[in-house]
């Protein structure tokens, strides 16, 4: 029991962690709330459906031809409809749920709302210090490690992170400075989109793939993001664990878990919360606090 | 002998490491008006947010007419007397001008029983008037130039019949003439202004100001702060030729200001 | 007495008909309760009923989030907690609906407070995720409880609000009307009469500002969230008897979002705009339905007029309309139709000449 | 002339900023524009940096983005006036804002390589981050510090420091010591006028007008969107109608 919570719950808080920095990123630089974030992880899902199991391609090419058109459809999204209203933020959001429903409507219609699986990559089980995990499980470990450290490189490391970083911090700054900030945004939105792919590609084995399955992972997203505190990536990872921790907790333990998952996790946010109006890793400048 | 009108007491404000304000102490009577100065990051600004409870200090105590006030809500010291204006102009920028000094109309302490909005308007007006600002009432905040903003903020505060008026650099990028008028309005209202409890005396003042040339002309005592620390007080005099706040403050200036 | 009947057409002429906005407004509300002796079919009489309560409950998301900037993704708990309270009180202890929707109402101004009291520590954001989070908590609830709350399917058999539809329709019609116009005046920052418009406009600008002129911000969140919960538990009530279920889809993530999306799809900040996006959106969605291919079509649809919208109007669609059809006198601030050249009060020249 | 401005006007919805402004900077030459607050000393900075554009096109579609930008601006011979924000950049015209505005939350040395942006050849990078230590050792030794926790003054010779990286032609301060206390202020007007000695260019705006004066070669005065004086020093100061209306000396 404890290392099936323990697999499930890595596996879980991995693919939470990675969709959870892709919004924390595009909350940051492009300050929209993207709520389409885990439909994306969605539409990345079915598009691998689509090419492993009616089309018959190879898993590898297709996870990385899903990974590519989807981070060009996250681009391309942003810029046809978040670009131009990205000074009302709240319409931004709205249109961002739109962005949503019509994937999740259009996948209802060429799908039906049915519940389907894909073949996992690779079988087998390997045993680890007495516990065991499916290969998959394990790869899906290792991609969100590797996922995480190579966002956290990418920003920290390169010419594009630190600008990616100054147009989070003061756009107007940014701009003064010779960077150009409707490109950094494009930008940061593909990477987003990329990542909510990979999560969807690593994930899409264990779990079934069906077209209402981004709300959830949505409302999970945003509780680890604000759990771990705004506009701090770290926070957003530690967050996105405890929630996938504690969600496989409450399935294995509790009798009802499965209804339960959203609500306890959504607790223990509430509960952070109060204890900690900021989040875990939030910066607050006490000045603009009351 | 009554209680005194404001005292700090040895109040503290910690950021972490830094210690913005550390052990302040002073008082002010009613009937003063004070300027605060010092260097930049002396925790000038800190001092009055502490006093007016947006921030909670660390240690320390802060006592209006003899009532503990340390750390209490803002909204709850403002409708004690002590009205704060800010150093970054912070107008309801939608909201016009009229509207903007009609919310402190209406906080607890300036409203009157049987009230209703016309008056309340005319009382905005009023004090919009005494600021000189009155042909812009109906303007919203948003198109107001920054001067006006500065004098704006002034209204607002006295709107609410303070006792105790604490404003942070209210001369803060004015032009030499605009700062001689506020500076003499700021006078006027203290001397005999309609905007206090006691209508036959004005509000004290604490002001904090960077322009000491024409901060020396209208206070009556002036506190030095270093380092979150007092470092003077005394009459604007004695302050200028103080050898501690030539060193840590005023630097050469000191000769035109004596002149 | 016809000196003073003349004074009121003068007033109506000044204050409604010299205001396209408020002509427009009027025109809708009269053909509103003249709809069912225009198409007295059933299926319009419950779309159009279904539209005025979920106008109410908009209207309380925009009353909350919009004016006070308080952002908040789970208004359906407000919506929900009344609609639960009101079935199971009617069903298990058989309370009449001239009961049941007052009770409801004031569980939505607990649930209010219960969601207020936590949103004074916190704010933006983090305020916006906390209110999402109680729908779904909720929902974990009443799943847990199936033999009371009826779990997944919900409780059904509520009593009818009234024996006919027509009767339903005008109740909800009157209601409807009663508590927009109310929401509408505590929220009109120029109302001569209420104050609070001005204040909640403050609040919303900057909290600070607003406490150092004195406002207990507090007290006025706190109203404010009791006051939406308690629109949003009259539309709960009366939803939940007109359509005689309550289940737990009424508080799910989506049924928040729709209140926000109406909102936002009329125009945010007005009270107004709510009702006329959902009379837009909802009544347009419900009317495609009716076709066989609309059924299939019909979110898609609803999504894709939204985003347009959004795309060429993001302040909404009565915003847009309201700037091409008014002008605000530079000099006086009042409100003139867009054609006229000086105002009608000032004369001062409405368009800045070139 | 370097930098041409020609009849330069902005209309924020319907309120005047700047009314018909023309001014010229030669090569090499030190410019203070002087002038009251709400002059429209920082919207003219701004309106060069390509900023008033940015804000209208960002803005567009709300009450606050109803802006009207008229005039030209040319750099070097060429025409800005269209260009984004961040192209002017390349071209060697930068603004260095008021209040100093540094990207508070990432260290001082992500700050300055942030500048450096627009320089994709990393030994020039290096180099001009020699420069700017050389300059301001301070920034050296708060190398990683994150630069919300520096102080007022601090923050200033950052963001000038951040603004050097990016290699200016032409370097434009707006209103470098609102809010320094005076003897913070004699240090940094110092350090300006090294720059300027090194050979920039710099276009300034100041409050303060004995500053500026004893620093600029040649000022304007600005007032209510207009200009309504320039000249040395002397020629400003020997105007008696200009000195008590404008300057308050």
């Amino acid at each position: 029991m404890v290392e099936a919570i323990l697999i499930n719950g890595l596996v879980l808080g991995g693919m939470y962690a990675i969709l959870a920095v892709g919004f924390a990123l595009v909350f940051g630089v492009a300050k929209i709330l993207n709520m389409a974030h885990t439909a994306f992880y969605m539409v990345g899902a079915f598009l691998i459906l689509i090419m492993t199991i009616m089309l018959g391609f190879p898993s590898l090419p297709s996870i990385v031809l899903a990974i590519a058109i989807m981070g060009i459809t996250g681009s391309v999204i942003y810029k046809l409809f978040l670009d131009r209203v990205k000074e009302h933020p709240v319409a931004v959001m709205i249109i961002s749920v739109g962005v949503a429903i019509l994937f999740q409507e259009v996948l209802l219609i060429g799908f039906g709302g049915h519940f389907r699986g894909i073949d996992p990559f690779v079988r087998g089980f390997v045993e680890i210090a007495g516990i065991r995990a499916t290969y998959q499980q394990v790869i899906a470990i290792a991609t969100s490690l590797v996922a995480l450290v190579a966002i956290r490189l990418l920003l920290s490391k390169t010419r594009v992170g630190n600008a990616i970083r100054a147009v989070a911090e003061d756009r107007e700054i940014a701009n003064v400075m010779g960077i150009d900030v409707s490109r950094m945004c494009v930008i940061t939105m593909g990477i987003s989109a990329v990542l909510a792919t990979v999560a969807g590609a690593v994930v899409a084995p264990i779990f079934m793939v069906h077209p209402l399955m981004w709300m959830h992972p949505l409302t999970i997203v945003l509780a680890a993001v604000v759990l771990g505190g705004l506009g701090s990536i770290k926070g957003s990872i530690l967050g996105a664990f405890i929630l996938g921790f504690a969600e496989t907790a409450v399935v294995f333990l509790v009798p009802m878990g499965a209804f339960l998952r959203g609500a306890v996790g959504l607790s223990v946010m509430v509960v952070v919360l109060l204890l900690r109006p900021e989040g875990l890793f939030g910066v607050v400048f006490e000045e603009e606090r009351l | 002998m009554a209680a005194p009108f404001l005292e700090v007491e040895n109040l503290c404000k910690h950021f972490g490491e830094l210690r913005a304000v550390d052990g302040a102490s002073f008082h002010v009577s009613h009937d003063e008006m004070v300027g605060l100065i010092g260097p930049n990051g002396a925790g000038k600004t800190t001092l009055m947010r502490l006093i007016t409870g947006i921030l909670k200090p660390t240690s320390g105590t802060v006592r209006f007419k003899g009532e503990d006030i340390t750390g209490q809500d803002t909204a709850k010291i403002v409708n004690k007397g002590i009205a704060p204006t800010f150093q970054v102009v912070k107008p309801f920028r939608h909201l016009p001008v009229a509207a903007n000094v009609m919310v402190s109309c209406l906080c607890p302490r300036a409203k009157r029983r049987g009230d209703w909005v016309k008056t309340v308007e005319l009382r905005a007006r009023d004090a919009l008037e005494f600021c000189g600002i009155a042909d812009l009432a109906l303007e919203p905040a948003s198109v107001v130039s920054h001067g006006d903003l500065k004098r704006l903020e002034v209204a607002r505060a006295i709107a609410t019949e303070p006792e105790l008026l604490l404003l942070d650099e209210p001369f803060g990028g004015l032009s030499p003439a605009e700062t001689e008028l506020v500076g003499k309005f700021l006078r006027r209202l203290h001397r005999g202004g309609r905007f206090g409890r006691l209508h036959s005396e004005g509000p004290a003042m604490v002001i904090v100001e960077h322009k000491l040339s024409d901060l020396m002309k209208i206070v009556d005592r002036v506190i030095v702060l270093s380092f979150g620390q007092i470092i003077a007080e005394g009459t604007p005099d004695e302050v200028v030729r103080n050898k501690e706040v030539i060193e840590a403050y005023i630097g050469k200036e000191v000769s035109s200001l004596v002149s | 007495m016809g000196s003073y009947l003349y004074q009121l057409y003068r007033g109506f002429q000044g204050e409604i008909l010299a205001v396209p906005g408020r002509v427009i407004a009027l025109i809708f509300v009269t053909l509103l309760f003249l709809l069912p002796l225009i198409i007295p079919h059933p299926i319009v009489l419950k779309i159009f009923s279904l539209a005025a309560i979920f106008a109410i409950f908009a209207a309380s998301w925009d009353l909350l989030s919009g004016f006070t900037g308080q952002l908040n993704l789970g208004q359906a708990l407000f919506f929900g907690v009344s609609a639960y309270s009101a079935a199971l009180l009617n069903i298990h202890l058989g309370v009449p609906p001239w009961a049941t929707i007052p009770i409801g109402a004031i569980a939505g101004v607990i649930a209010g407070l219960l969601v207020g009291i936590p949103a004074l520590r916190l704010r933006g954001f983090y305020l916006a995720l906390v209110t999402l989070a109680f729908p779904i908590i909720l929902i974990g609830v009443i799943f847990v409880f199936p033999d009371i709350t009826g779990g997944e399917l919900g409780l059904f058999g509520v009593d009818r609000l009234s024996g006919s539809r027509v009767l339903d329709y005008y109740i909800i019609l009157l209601v409807a009307t009663a508590s927009i116009l109310v929401m509408w005046k505590l929220t009109d920052g120029r109302s001569k009469i209420v104050r609070t418009g001005v204040i909640l406009h403050a609040i919303r600008e900057d909290e600070i500002t607003a406490r150092a002129s004195g406002i207990n911000t507090v007290r006025y969140k706190l109203m404010v969230f009791s006051i939406s919960g308690f629109f949003a538990g009259v539309a709960g009530g009366l939803y939940v008897h007109y359509i005689r279920i309550a289940g737990p889809s009424i508080l799910e993530l989506f049924f928040s979002f729709q209140p926000i999306i109406w909102t936002i799809f009329g125009g945010i900040v007005t009270i107004y705009g709510a009702v006329a996006g959902v009379f837009i959106l909802y009544p347009l969605v419900e009317l495609v339905r009716l076709h066989p291919v609309g059924e299939t079509y019909r979110f898609v649809l609803m999504v894709l007029i939204l985003i347009v919208v959004l795309l060429f109007m993001p302040q909404g669609i009565t915003r847009w309309v309201r700037d091409h059809i008014e002008e605000i006198c530079p000099r006086c601030k009042l409100i003139n139709i867009r054609t006229r050249r000086y105002c009608r009060a000032c004369r001062a020249p409405l368009h800045a000449e070139k | 002339m370097y930098l041409e401005i020609k009849d330069l006007t902005v209309l924020y919805d319907r309120a005047m900023v700047l009314n018909g402004v023309s001014l010229t900077v030669g090569k090499g030459e030190f410019v203070s524009l002087v002038g009251p607050n709400g002059a429209g000393k920082t919207t003219l900075l701004r309106a060069i940096a390509g900023l008033v554009k940015w804000e209208k096109d960002t803005l567009k579609g709300t009450r606050a983005g109803r802006i009207t930008l008229e005039g030209s601006v040319k750099f070097d011979g060429e025409e800005v006036t269209n260009l984004p924000a961040h192209e002017i950049v390349r071209r060697g015209l930068i603004l260095c804002p008021e209040r100093g505005r540094p990207f508070r939350e990432m260290t001082v040395l992500d700050n300055l390589r942030a500048g450096a942006f627009g320089c994709k050849d990393k030994k020039v990078v290096k180099e001009n981050l020699e420069r700017v230590y050389h300059l301001f050792p301070r920034l050296k030794e708060r190398e990683n510090q994150i630069s919300g926790t520096l102080s007022g003054g601090e923050r200033f010779m950052l963001t000038i420091g951040r603004a050097m990286m990016s290699q200016p032609k032409l370097f434009m301060i707006d209103e470098p010591s609102v809010g320094l206390a005076p003897k913070v202020k004699e240090d940094l007007f110092a350090r300006v006028k090294e720059i300027y000695e090194q050979g920039s260019t710099i276009l300034m705006t100041e409050q303060d007008v004995s500053f500026a004066f004893d620093l600029a070669g040649r000022n304007y005065v600005i007032s209510k969107g207009h200009l309504v004086g320039e000249g040395t020093a002397e020629d400003l100061l020997a105007d008696e109608s200009l000195r008590k209306t404008y300057l308050g000396l």
